[in-house]
C-alpha cells in the first residue's frame, strides 16, 4: 500500500437484520481502492447497496465485517469519540436536498456547523468563511440568513456542498448528488463538484445511479449490482469495453439524447427486475436476468477478477 | 417567532398568577390548623362555611382537608388531624348512645380527651337503675364536655323531603329504619293506585339481617322481616305490634319472656319459631359471624362473652381452634336467650333497659332460619330466591344496582293492614335525576337535597315535608395540637361559631344549631321526654359571641407565646 | 402467525402481572381499609380481617391473589356481602357493554359520516360545522349533556324516559350522551385522516380514471382513510363498554363503571383489582384484536418487506 | 395580445451583473413565521387564540378588578343570579362567580399547562432516549410504556389520589403518571422518522455529538409535533381535572377550578342553571379554543402544505 | 409579413389537432399571493401524433395537462384563461359530470410515482376494472377479464393471478405497466403519460418505454409525454414542446429541436446532458443560476437572467412565438427581425458529433 491510495475498502460487509431468520446482504464483500485526488464514481440501480456502501465507509453504519483504511489508518470499528480526525478528512453530500438540510436552521448556522464542531472558526472570521464558502458555490452572503426550504432544489445542493468544505475535507462521498435534480441543475453541480475536485485536489466516492454522469465525472466507475461489484474499471473503459453483461445491458439502457442514435441503437433488454437482497440465493446475483447465465453461475459465486489492468469483472465469462 | 412568544409569555404569566393565587396572605407566627372534611359536596360546602367563619370571626386560616369518608375515618384513628367535621348518629333512643364515646380511651374518642370525673358520671349512668339519677349523671357529663370543649357541637341535622299528595301513611322516624312503608297507601295516584315508585338511592349492600348495618339495607328489611315488636305510627312499641304476640319482664327488669305468635310462616312455607330468635341472635355475636353491630347485642347477658371468644386460625393452630370452639360454644349456651319451646323465647338482660324493646324491633334483632341461613351459607340473601321473608312484604324482582320491587306478603300475619301491592325502588344515586323524576312523577317521594330547598319551599309548599334525625355534628379537636391542646383557644372557637348563623347561611337547609351535643330527638327519663331541653335547660346555650370570642382568643394564644392574628375588617 | 400469537399472549401476561402487582401495593397505601367504618370494634374487625384474609402479611396475600387470579377467581366482595366479584361482572358487564356498544355505533357511524362530511367540504360552511359539532362534543363534560338531556326530552318533551335501564327506549339517551364525545373525536380523527388520503396520488389516479366523487370517496377514500381509526378502535372500546360512572350513575344503570370507582372509596379489595384486572384484560385482548384485525384490513401488513438502499 | 416592438438599443446584450440569476424574490420567512402565516389563514384557529388571550387576560385580572375575594361569603345573597354587585351572580355560600370564576380559570389553566408540561417533558426524553438509542433500549422502554398504557388511567389516578395529600400537586402529578405515555410514543415515532432524515446522518457525518444531534436536530425538528400535541393535551388535563372533581377528587377548597366550579354547579343545575352553566361554558370554552389553536398549528406546521 | 402568429395559427398548424390547449393560464392561491404556474401555454397534437413536453420542474408542464384532465386541485388552482379543445369540445367549459365521461374514457393519464398511485388496499384488478365498469357498462365479471387481458396487454407475466394481488405485491416497474393498464383500460383517443419513467430505474425505464413504443404502434394512439428526460424523448416523441416558466420557449419536431434548437434554453439544455458517447470530464454547458419564482413572475423573458445571450429587451419585454422553420416555433428576442446581431451559432448536437 502506498501513500497515494486515500480510502482502502477489503471484504467490505454490511448486513441488516429484518425480522427474526431474514438478513438483508446490503453490502457483500466489497473491496475497492480511491486514490488521493481520485473520483470512484459507484453506479448501480436502487437497492444494490451503493448508499448503504457510502455510509458504511463513512462510518455511520457499523461494517458487519471487513476493513476501512482511511490514510492507511485503520477506521473500521473505532467508536465515534475517537473519529473526530477523520470525520474532519471526510465530508458527505447527501442525496435528498430537501431532506439534507436541516429545516430549523438557517444555511449560516448549517454551513458553520461543521466549523463549531471541530472548533475551526469563531467570531468575525467565521463569518467570513460561511460568506466565502457561500460564494465558492455561487451564492449570495446574504444568503445565509435564510432558512434552507426558501432555496430551489439545486441551490440547495450547493448549501450542502459548501458545508461539505467549511473543513476543508480532502476526501467526499457524494451520494447521488443529483439524482434530484434538473438536467440543467445536474450539469451546473456536476461542474462546480468537478472544479473544486480539480482545484483541491480532493478524492471523491462519487454515488449515482445515472451511469452518464457516473462516467462523465469520474476517473474509475464501479458497477454494483445486489450488494457486489460486478465490475470496476477507468471510466473511458467502462463505455469502450464494458464485460460484465450487466453493465453492458446498463450502457444499452441509457437513453441517449440523440433521435437519430436513439433510432438506430440495439437495446439489451433485462427480463424483471432487481430482485430482493434479503436471503439472496447462491451464484452469480445477476444470474436470474442475465442473457448469458448458465449452470455455474447460479450454484458458485463468481470472484472479483482482473481481466485488463485496471479492469476486474466478476463473470464467469472473463 | 410571534406566537412561539406569546405562547412562552401567555404560559409564564399563568404560572405565577396561579403561584401568587395559591399562597396568598399567611399568618406564619400561629401553627397551621389542619381542618378535615368529607368530600362529598355538601360537606365541602359545610366545611368551607366553617372555615370562612373562622377567618371572619378570629382571622385563623383553616386549612381544609376534604377526603373521602374512609380516609377520614383513618386519619381520625390515627389522630392524623388537627380538626375534624365529624358526626354521630344514634344507635338507640337514649343520650347514653351519645355520651359514652368519650370515655377515657373509649373506641372512638379520637381527640385523646380525659376526664375522670366524666368517666364516673357515665359509669354511674350505665350502671343505674333510676332513670333520674342516670339522666341528671348524663346531662352533668355533657356539661363537662361542653365546659372543656374537646368537641364542639355545630348543628343537629334535618332530614328534608318530598312527596306527593298522594302518597300517604309512610312513617319516618329520626332512628334505622328511617322509612316504613308498612303503613303507607295512596289516594288518586296518577299511576295508579297501590304502588309506590321510591328511590333507594343505592344498591342494599346487606340484606342478611345478622351483619348489616346501612340504613338503605335496614329499610328493606324492615319491610321484608319484622322483629318481637314493631313501632307503631305513633313511635310507640305495643304488645302484639311484631311478632311476640306479648311478653313479661320480669321485677328487677332483667329477664323478658316473649311470647311468640301462633301460625307464623315464614315465606316458603316453614313455620317461623323462637328457635328462630335464639339462632339468630347467636349468630349475630358469633364471632365467625363478624358482624360489626354485634355490641348492639351486647344488652343481652352473655353477648359480650360470646363476641370477645378469640378463634385462632384453624389451618396454623388447630389445636388453638378446637379450644375456642369449645369455649365459644360454653359461651353461646351461657348466653341470656333462650327458645324454651316454639311460642316461648327467653330474654335476660346484662342490666335493666329502658329502651330493650325499642331494639327488639332493629333488624339485628331480626330473626332468622338456621336452614336456611345454612343452606344458602355466604350466598344467603343476595337474590331474591335466596332468602326468606316474614314481613310485610316481599322481595320480587331485584336487578341489581337497578331496581328491586317489593310486593305484598300475603303470609304475613297482618296482611290485611297492609295497603300497597307493590313497591319499586330506583337505585340512582345522583342528586338532580331523581328530582327531575320526582317532578314528573315517575317518583311519588324523595329526600330533598338542601340546594333545592327553595325550589321545593316556593314550588311545592305542600309537599315539602321536613323532620329531625338523630344525629349531631360536631368538630373534634386534637389535643396534641399547640393550640387545641389549651381549652380556652377551643372555648374561644366555639364562642366564635355563631350557630345560627352558620345554619342560616350555610347550611340552610332546617337543620337546628346544636346548642349541645345530644339531638334533641333523645328522650329523657320518659317516652315524649327530651333530654336536652329538660335536662340542660338551665345551662347556657352556647352561642355565637363574637367579641367575647375575639378577646378570649387573643389571651389564650398570647399565653401560649404567639401573636394573635387580626380578624380581617371587611 | 401461531408464534407471534403466542408471544403477544405473554406479553399481555406480563403485563397484567405489573398491573396487579401495582394495584395492590397502591391499594394497600390507601389509607382505611375495607372495614373502616365510623361504628367497628376491634374485635369484629379482626374477625372480618380474617374471613377475607386480610389478616396474613401482605406477601401471603399477594401470593393468594396471583393463585386465584390465575384460576380466574376474583374473590367475594366486601362491600356487596355474599356476592363474588365474578358474579357482580358476570352481571354489570353486559349491560355496559350493550350500552358502550350502543354508544360507540352511534359515535363511529355518526362520527365517521361527520368526518368525511368535513373533509369534502374542507374550509366551506359544511366543514365548519362538522368542526364545531365535534370540538362542542368534546368541550362539554357529559354530565352537562347527560343533565340537559335528562331535562329536554324526558322533562320538558316526555319523550324518553328520564332515567332507569329498562328498555331499548331507556338506552338512547345514555347511550347519546355517552357516544358524544367519541364522536367529536372520531370526527376529528377522520376529517384529517381523510384529509391525508384525499390527497394522496391514487386519489387522482382514481379521479383520472373517470370515477365521480362518490366512488372516489367511498372505494378509495374511504376505507383507506377508516385504517388508522381502526387501531384506537381497540382501547376505545374497552373504555366504553367497561361502563362509565357518570352517566351509570345519572341513569340509573347497573353497570360495571360505577365499581371502577366506588370500589376504591369503598375500599373493596377485591373488587379494586377484579375491574382492575377485568379492564386491563380487556383493553390488551381489544388491542390486540385490533393488531390482528387491521392486517386483515391493510393488505400492505401481511407481508412485511425489508428497506434496502 | 399586446406586441412590442423592439427598437435597437434593446438588443445591447447584458453584462452579468445584471442578470442576478440566482436571485430569491419572496420576502425571507423564517420557521416560526412561516407557521404563523399559515395559522393566521385560519379563522378558527385565529377565534380560538383570540378567546384564550381575552380568558387569560381575565383570569389574571379578573380577580383583581373583582371587590370580592374568592372565598368570601356575602351572607343573604345565595344562588344569586347576576346582579350589580354580582357579575355573574353568587354561590351556595354567597361567594362571588365571577371572582370565582377566574380564579378557576387561573388554577384549570395552571393544571392543564402544568401536567401538560410534565407530560411533555418526561415524554420527550423518554421517547427521544427510546427512539435515538434504538435496539435493547427502545425494547424495553416501549415495554414499560406499553405495559402502563394498559393500566386503567382512572383507577391508577384515583388510588394516588386517595393516596397522597389533597393538593394541585397530587393531582397534577397523578395525572401525569400514566400521562405522558402518549407523549413518548409520539416523539419515539418521530424521532425514529428523523433519525433517518439525511440532515442528521449529514450531522453524524461532520462529527457531531449524540448530544448535539439530540439538542440541535432532533428535538427542535420534532418541536412541532409536540406542541400540537401538547394543544391538545392541556384540555385533557383540564377535563381529566373536571372529572376528578365530578368524583370529589378537585382542587382543595376553598380554590376553585373551573371543575370544581361546574361540578358545584351540576348540584344545583336544576335550580340555579347559571352556577353551572357560566363554568360550563367557560370550560368549554377554553377547550374549544386549545382544540382550534392545535388544529390551527397542526395545519399550519404539516409539511406537505408548506410552499 | 408579420412574422409572430396568433395562437389559433399555432395550435392548428400541425395538421387536425385532437387536442390543442390555447393561450392557457393557471394560477395557484398561496397565503404569500399568487403564483403563476402556467402562463399563456399553447400547443397541439394530432390524432395519432406523439408530442413530447420538456421542461425542468416547476415549469407548468404538469399543471397544463392536469388541467386538460380537469385534476387542477381548486382551491389553490384556478384556471385564469385560455381554451383546451380535445376532439372538437372545449374541455374547459364542460361540466363536472361531462369531464368524468372525458376521463378515462377519452383520455388516459399516467402518472410519474407508481409505487403511491395505486390505491393500497384494493386488488390490482379491480383498479382496472373500476375504469371499464364506468365506462364501458360491463359487469364486474367481464370487467374483471378485461383487466386481466390489459395486464397482459402490458405484458405482465401470469395476468390471471396478478389481478388479483394488491399493489405492495408488484415491483416498481410492475406498477407502472398496471398502472398503464387502468390508463389504456378504455382503449382512450389520447393518453398522457406524467413523467411515466422518473422514479424508475434505467433498466426498467427502458422496460417500459419500450412498452409503450410498441403499445403506441399497435394501438395507434395519440400519447402526451411529459418529461424532463431529453433522452426519453429523442426515443419516443415526433413532435417536441419546451416549456420553461409557465411558457412554452421552443416547438417543433424531434429532429427540429434535436438537431436545430433556436432557442438558448433548449440549446442550453441539450448541451447540459452528458454523453456515454462524448469523452468524459469536460465542461458541461449548465444554465447557471435558478429558474425564476412565479410567485413574482419576471416582466421580460423568463430565461433571460440565466441566458448568456440576454439583451436589455429581454429583460423588460418577453418574446412571442417566432416561426424559424416549418412548424418550428421559438419565442426569442434573438430571433426578432430588429436584431441586429441574430443567432447565428447553430447547435450541432446529434447529427454531427464526433
Amino acid at each position: 500500500m502506498t501513500d497515494s491510495v486515500a480510502l482502502q475498502v477489503d471484504n467490505l460487509r454490511k448486513y441488516f437484520q429484518v425480522g427474526k431468520r431474514q438478513t438483508l446482504k446490503a453490502v457483500d464483500d466489497v473491496s475497492f481502492t480511491v486514490n488521493k485526488g481520485e473520483v470512484l464514481g459507484i453506479v448501480g440501480e436502487s437497492g444494490c447497496g451503493k448508499t448503504t456502501l457510502g455510509r458504511t465507509v463513512a462510518r455511520l453504519y457499523e461494517p458487519t465485517s471487513g476493513k476501512i483504511l482511511f490514510n492507511g489508518k485503520d477506521i473500521t470499528t473505532k467508536p465515534d469519540a475517537e473519529l473526530l480526525w477523520f470525520r474532519k478528512k471526510l465530508q458527505m453530500i447527501f442525496q435528498d436536498p430537501y431532506a439534507s438540510l436541516d429545516p430549523r436552521m438557517t444555511v449560516g448556522e448549517i454551513i458553520a456547523e461543521p466549523m463549531d464542531i471541530h472548533n475551526l472558526a469563531s467570531g468575525s472570521e467565521r463569518h467570513e468563511k460561511i460568506n466565502y464558502l457561500l460564494s465558492i458555490v455561487g451564492l449570495n452572503p446574504e444568503h445565509a440568513n435564510r432558512f434552507p426550504h426558501e432555496f430551489s432544489g439545486g441551490q440547495r445542493q450547493r448549501i450542502g456542498i459548501a458545508r461539505a468544505l467549511a473543513v476543508d475535507p480532502e476526501f467526499i462521498i457524494a451520494d447521488e448528488p443529483i439524482s434530484s435534480l434538473d438536467v440543467s441543475i445536474q450539469a451546473q453541480i456536476v461542474n462546480l463538484l468537478t472544479r473544486l475536485q480539480e482545484e483541491r485536489g480532493l478524492s471523491f466516492m462519487f454515488i449515482a445511479h445515472d451511469l452518464s454522469m457516473v462516467r462523465h465525472f469520474s476517473h474509475r466507475v464501479a458497477v454494483m449490482y445486489l450488494g457486489k461489484v460486478v465490475e470496476i474499471a477507468p471510466s473511458g473503459q467502462i463505455h469502450a469495453s464494458p464485460l460484465h453483461p450487466y453493465t453492458k445491458a446498463l450502457m444499452s439502457a441509457n437513453p441517449i439524447p440523440d433521435p437519430v442514435v436513439e433510432g438506430s441503437r440495439t437495446r439489451i433488454s433485462l427480463p424483471g427486475e432487481v430482485p430482493s437482497p434479503i436471503n439472496p440465493p447462491p451464484g452469480c446475483r445477476f444470474a436470474g436476468r442475465c442473457p448469458h447465465a448458465h449452470g455455474r453461475c447460479t450454484e458458485e459465486d463468481p470472484v472479483l477478477k482482473e481481466v485488463e489492468k485496471g479492469h476486474r469483472v466478476s463473470c464467469f465469462l472473463y | 417567532m410571534q406566537i412561539k412568544k406569546t405562547a412562552v409569555v401567555f404560559t409564564c404569566v399563568l404560572l405565577v398568577a396561579s403561584l401568587l393565587a395559591g399562597c396568598g396572605p399567611k399568618k406564619q407566627s400561629l401553627p397551621a390548623i389542619r381542618f378535615l372534611a368529607d368530600d362529598s359536596e355538601a360537606a365541602k360546602k359545610y366545611a368551607q362555611g366553617l372555615q370562612e367563619i373562622f377567618r371572619k370571626n378570629l382571622g385563623i386560616e383553616l386549612v381544609l382537608e376534604n377526603v373521602d369518608f374512609k380516609t377520614r375515618l383513618q386519619k381520625m384513628r390515627d389522630q392524623d388531624f388537627d380538626l375534624v367535621f365529624a358526626g354521630w348518629g344514634a344507635d338507640y333512643n337514649d343520650p347514653m348512645s351519645f355520651i359514652d364515646l368519650w370515655v377515657t380511651d373509649g373506641p372512638y374518642n379520637d381527640v385523646g380527651w380525659s376526664n375522670e370525673e366524666f368517666d364516673e358520671l357515665v359509669t354511674l349512668a350505665k350502671t343505674s337503675t333510676d332513670q333520674q339519677e342516670r339522666m341528671e349523671a348524663m346531662a352533668k357529663a355533657e356539661k363537662i364536655l361542653l365546659d372543656e370543649a374537646p368537641i364542639i357541637p355545630v348543628y343537629w341535622r334535618q332530614r328534608n323531603f318530598a312527596e306527593h299528595p298522594w302518597a300517604k301513611g309512610i312513617v319516618r322516624t329520626a332512628f334505622a329504619p328511617s322509612n316504613e312503608w308498612k303503613w303507607a297507601y295512596t289516594e288518586g295516584r296518577p299511576g295508579g293506585d297501590n304502588e309506590l315508585n321510591l328511590n333507594l338511592g343505592e344498591e342494599p349492600p346487606d340484606l342478611q339481617s345478622v351483619t348489616c348495618t346501612d340504613t338503605v339495607s335496614i329499610d328493606i328489611l324492615n319491610a321484608t322481616l319484622e322483629g318481637l315488636v314493631r313501632m307503631n305510627p305513633d313511635g310507640v312499641y305495643e304488645q302484639g305490634s311484631g311478632l311476640a304476640e306479648s311478653w313479661t319482664v320480669s321485677d328487677d327488669g332483667l329477664v323478658y319472656t316473649f311470647t311468640i305468635k301462633d301460625g307464623l310462616k315464614w315465606s316458603n312455607g316453614e313455620p317461623l319459631t323462637a328457635h328462630d330468635f335464639e339462632y339468630a341472635w347467636k349468630t349475630v355475636v358469633d364471632p365467625r359471624t363478624a358482624s360489626q353491630y354485634n355490641y348492639i347485642m351486647f344488652f343481652v347477658k352473655g353477648a359480650e362473652d360470646v363476641a370477645n371468644v378469640e378463634i385462632p386460625d384453624e389451618e396454623e393452630d388447630p389445636e388453638g381452634y378446637k379450644d375456642a370452639i369449645a369455649e365459644l360454644q360454653e359461651a353461646l349456651d351461657n348466653m341470656g336467650v333462650q327458645a324454651i319451646d316454639d311460642n316461648h323465647l327467653v330474654v335476660t338482660l346484662e342490666a335493666p333497659s329502658t329502651f330493650f324493646l325499642s331494639l327488639c324491633a332493629f333488624s339485628t334483632y331480626y330473626p332468622l332460619n338456621q336452614k336456611a341461613h345454612e343452606q344458602w351459607g355466604e350466598g344467603y340473601a343476595t337474590e331474591v330466591d335466596k332468602m326468606l321473608y316474614c314481613g310485610p312484604f316481599v322481595i320480587d324482582e331485584w336487578k341489581h344496582g337497578s331496581k328491586m320491587v317489593l310486593k305484598k306478603n300475603t303470609g304475613y300475619w297482618d296482611a290485611d293492614n297492609v295497603k300497597l301491592d307493590s313497591i319499586h325502588f330506583d337505585m340512582i344515586k345522583d342528586i338532580n335525576t331523581p328530582v327531575t323524576m320526582y317532578e314528573a312523577n315517575e317518583l311519588d317521594a324523595i329526600g330533598v337535597p338542601g340546594d333545592f330547598i327553595p325550589k321545593f319551599q316556593s314550588e311545592r309548599p305542600d309537599e315539602f315535608k321536613q323532620m329531625p334525625e338523630a344525629v349531631s355534628f360536631y368538630l373534634e379537636c386534637n389535643l396534641n395540637h399547640p393550640l387545641l391542646k389549651d381549652p380556652k383557644v377551643r372555648q374561644a372557637l366555639s364562642l366564635a361559631l355563631d350557630r345560627q348563623e352558620y345554619c342560616d347561611n350555610v347550611l340552610r337547609n332546617y337543620s337546628e344549631p346544636a346548642y349541645a351535643y345530644c339531638p334533641p330527638s333523645m328522650q329523657g327519663a320518659e317516652p315524649g321526654e327530651v333530654f336536652v331541653e329538660k335536662y340542660l335547660k338551665d345551662y347556657l346555650p352556647i352561642t355565637g359571641d363574637v367579641a367575647r370570642a375575639q378577646k378570649l382568643f387573643k389571651e389564650a394564644v398570647e399565653a401560649l407565646g404567639y401573636e394573635a392574628p387580626e380578624p380581617p375588617t371587611k | 402467525m401461531g408464534r407471534y400469537i403466542l408471544r403477544r399472549f405473554g406479553f399481555m401476561l406480563i403485563s397484567l402481572w405489573v398491573i396487579v402487582t401495582v394495584s395492590f401495593i397502591l391499594m394497600n397505601a390507601v389509607p382505611g381499609g375495607p372495614f373502616t367504618s365510623v361504628k367497628l370494634t376491634p374485635l369484629v374487625e379482626k374477625q372480618l380481617e380474617r374471613k377475607y384474609g386480610l389478616d396474613k402479611p401482605r406477601w401471603q396475600q399477594y401470593i393468594t391473589l396471583l393463585k386465584n387470579l390465575l384460576r380466574f377467581d376474583l374473590g367475594l366482595s366486601i362491600r356487596e356481602r355474599g356476592r363474588s366479584v365474578n358474579d357482580i361482572i358476570k352481571y354489570t358487564f353486559p349491560t355496559s357493554a350493550v350500552l358502550g356498544l350502543e354508544a360507540l355505533t352511534f359515535a363511529v357511524t355518526l362520527g365517521l359520516a361527520l368526518g368525511i362530511i368535513a373533509a369534502l367540504y374542507r374550509g366551506k360552511g359544511l366543514d365548519y360545522a362538522a368542526i364545531i359539532i365535534a370540538v362542542i362534543g368534546v368541550s362539554i363534560p357529559n354530565f352537562v349533556v347527560a343533565s340537559i338531556l335528562q331535562y329536554v326530552f324526558g322533562y320538558k318533551l316526555n319523550l324518553l324516559p328520564i332515567a332507569r335501564w329498562e328498555s331499548f327506549k331507556h338506552t338512547i339517551l345514555p347511550a347519546f350522551a355517552l357516544g358524544l364525545g367519541t364522536l367529536a373525536s372520531m370526527t376529528r380523527m377522520m376529517r384529517s385522516s381523510m384529509l391525508e388520503v384525499l390527497s394522496q396520488d391514487f386519489i387522482r389516479t382514481a379521479k383520472a380514471k373517470g370515477l365521480t366523487s362518490a366512488q372516489i370517496i367511498w372505494r378509495h377514500g374511504v376505507r383507506n382513510a377508516i385504517l388508522p381509526i381502526v387501531t384506537i378502535l381497540g382501547p376505545l372500546t374497552a373504555a366504553i363498554t367497561t361502563g362509565t360512572l357518570v352517566i351509570e350513575r345519572m341513569f340509573g344503570i347497573p353497570g360495571l363503571g360505577k365499581y371502577f370507582v366506588e370500589s376504591i372509596y369503598n375500599r373493596d379489595y377485591p373488587m379494586i383489582m377484579g375491574t382492575t384486572v377485568f379492564y386491563s384484560a380487556i383493553l390488551l385482548f381489544m388491542t390486540f384484536l385490533v393488531d390482528i384485525a387491521y392486517g386483515l384490513v391493510d393488505p400492505r401488513i401481511r407481508i412485511a418487506r425489508g428497506k434496502g438502499d | 395580445m399586446l406586441r412590442y416592438n423592439p427598437k435597437p438599443e434593446d438588443f445591447i446584450p447584458l453584462t452579468l451583473d445584471e442578470k442576478e440569476s440566482d436571485a430569491i424574490t419572496r420576502p425571507p420567512i423564517g420557521y416560526w413565521q412561516d407557521v404563523w402565516m399559515r395559522f393566521r389563514k385560519n379563522k378558527l384557529a385565529l377565534t380560538g387564540l383570540a378567546i384564550l388571550a381575552i380568558l387569560g387576560i381575565m383570569a389574571i385580572t379578573g380577580p383583581i378588578i373583582s371587590q370580592w375575594d374568592y372565598r368570601e361569603c356575602d351572607y343573604g345573597h345565595f344562588n344569586e343570579f347576576v346582579s350589580s354587585s354580582h357579575w355573574f351572580g353568587t354561590d351556595y355560600l354567597g361567594r362571588d362567580m365571577f371572582t370565582r370564576l377566574w380564579h378557576g380559570t387561573r388554577i384549570s389553566v395552571f393544571i392543564g399547562v402544568t401536567a401538560a408540561v410534565i407530560d411533555l417533558v418526561i415524554g420527550v426524553i423518554w421517547g427521544g432516549i427510546a427512539g435515538y438509542f434504538g435496539g435493547i433500549v427502545d425494547d424495553i422502554m416501549m415495554r414499560i410504556v406499553d405495559i402502563l398504557y394498559g393500566i386503567p388511567y382512572l383507577l391508577v389516578v384515583i388510588l394516588l389520589l386517595v393516596v397522597m395529600e389533597p393538593g394541585l400537586a397530587s393531582i397534577i402529578i397523578a395525572m401525569s403518571l400514566t400521562g405522558w405515555v402518549g407523549m413518548a410514543r409520539l416523539v419515539r415515532g418521530q424521532v425514529l422518522q428523523l433519525k433517518e432524515m439525511e440532515y442528521v446522518l449529514a450531522a453524524r457525518s461532520i462529527g457531531a455529538s449524540p448530544r448535539r444531534i439530540i439538542a440541535r436536530h432532533l428535538i427542535p425538528n420534532t418541536m412541532g409535533v409536540v406542541l400540537v400535541s401538547l394543544t391538545s393535551s392541556i384540555p385533557g388535563a383540564i377535563f381529566g381535572e373536571a372529572f376528578l372533581s365530578f368524583i370529589g377528587l378537585g382542587v382543595p377548597m376553598p380554590q376553585a377550578s373551573l371543575g370544581t366550579l361546574a361540578n358545584e354547579g351540576y348540584q344545583v343545575l336544576r335550580i340555579y342553571p347559571q352556577n353551572m352553566i357560566i363554568p360550563a361554558v367557560a370550560m368549554s370554552l377554553l377547550i374549544l379554543s386549545f382544540n382550534f389553536v392545535g388544529d390551527g398549528l397542526r395545519d399550519a406546521l404539516d409539511p406537505r402544505l408548506r410552499q | 409579413m408579420e412574422q409572430t402568429i396568433t395562437d389559433q395559427e399555432l395550435s392548428k398548424a400541425a395538421g387536425k389537432p385532437l387536442l390543442s390547449i390555447e393561450d392557457l393560464q393557471v394560477s395557484f392561491h398561496t397565503y404569500a399571493g399568487e403564483v403563476h404556474a402556467v402562463r399563456g401555454v399553447t400547443y397541439s397534437v394530432e390524432q395519432g401524433g406523439s408530442l413530447a413536453v420538456v421542461g425542468e420542474s416547476g415549469c407548468g408542464k404538469t399543471v397544463t395537462v392536469q388541467a386538460v384532465m380537469g385534476l387542477t386541485p381548486m382551491p389553490p388552482g384556478e384556471i385564469k384563461g385560455g381554451r383546451i379543445i380535445f376532439d372538437g369540445k372545449n374541455l374547459l367549459t364542460l361540466s363536472e359530470k361531462q369531464m368524468q365521461s372525458v376521463r378515462g374514457k377519452d383520455i388516459g393519464m399516467i402518472f410519474q410515482d407508481p409505487m403511491t398511485g395505486l390505491n393500497p388496499t384494493m386488488t390490482v384488478g379491480r383498479q382496472i376494472a373500476e375504469a371499464i365498469v364506468k365506462h364501458q357498462n360491463l359487469s364486474r365479471r367481464e370487467a374483471t377479464e378485461r383487466a386481466v387481458e390489459m395486464l397482459s396487454l402490458v405484458e405482465i407475466p401470469n395476468p390471471g393471478v396478478r389481478a388479483y394481488q394488491y399493489p405492495h405485491e408488484f415491483s416498481g416497474g410492475m406498477r407502472q405497466r398496471a398502472m398503464i393498464a387502468i390508463a389504456l383500460a378504455c382503449e382512450p383517443l389520447l393518453l398522457i403519460a406524467d413523467e411515466p419513467t422518473t422514479s424508475l430505474d434505467v433498466t426498467i425505464q427502458s422496460q417500459i418505454l419500450e412498452l409503450l413504443q410498441s403499445l403506441q404502434d399497435r394501438l395507434g394512439m395519440t400519447i402526451v409525454l411529459i418529461t424532463h428526460n431529453l433522452g426519453v424523448v429523442a426515443r419516443l416523441s415526433r413532435n417536441i414542446v419546451v416549456m420553461y416558466a409557465g411558457k412554452v420557449v421552443e416547438s417543433g419536431s424531434s429532429s427540429d429541436i434535436f438537431y436545430n434548437s433556436a432557442h438558448p434554453y433548449t440549446q442550453a439544455l441539450l448541451q447540459s446532458v452528458p454523453r456515454l458517447d462524448r469523452p468524459s470530464r469536460m465542461e458541461l454547458a449548465s444554465i447557471p443560476g435558478t429558474p425564476p419564482d412565479l410567485f413574482q413572475p419576471p416582466a421580460g423573458c423568463a430565461f433571460a437572467p440565466r441566458c448568456k445571450y440576454a439583451m436589455k429587451v429581454c429583460i423588460e419585454h418577453d418574446a412571442q412565438p417566432t416561426v424559424v422553420g416549418d412548424g418550428h416555433y421559438v419565442s426569442c428576442w434573438l430571433h426578432h427581425k430588429a436584431n441586429p446581431n441574430p443567432l447565428t451559432q447553430k447547435l450541432q448536437n446529434g447529427g454531427s458529433y464526433q
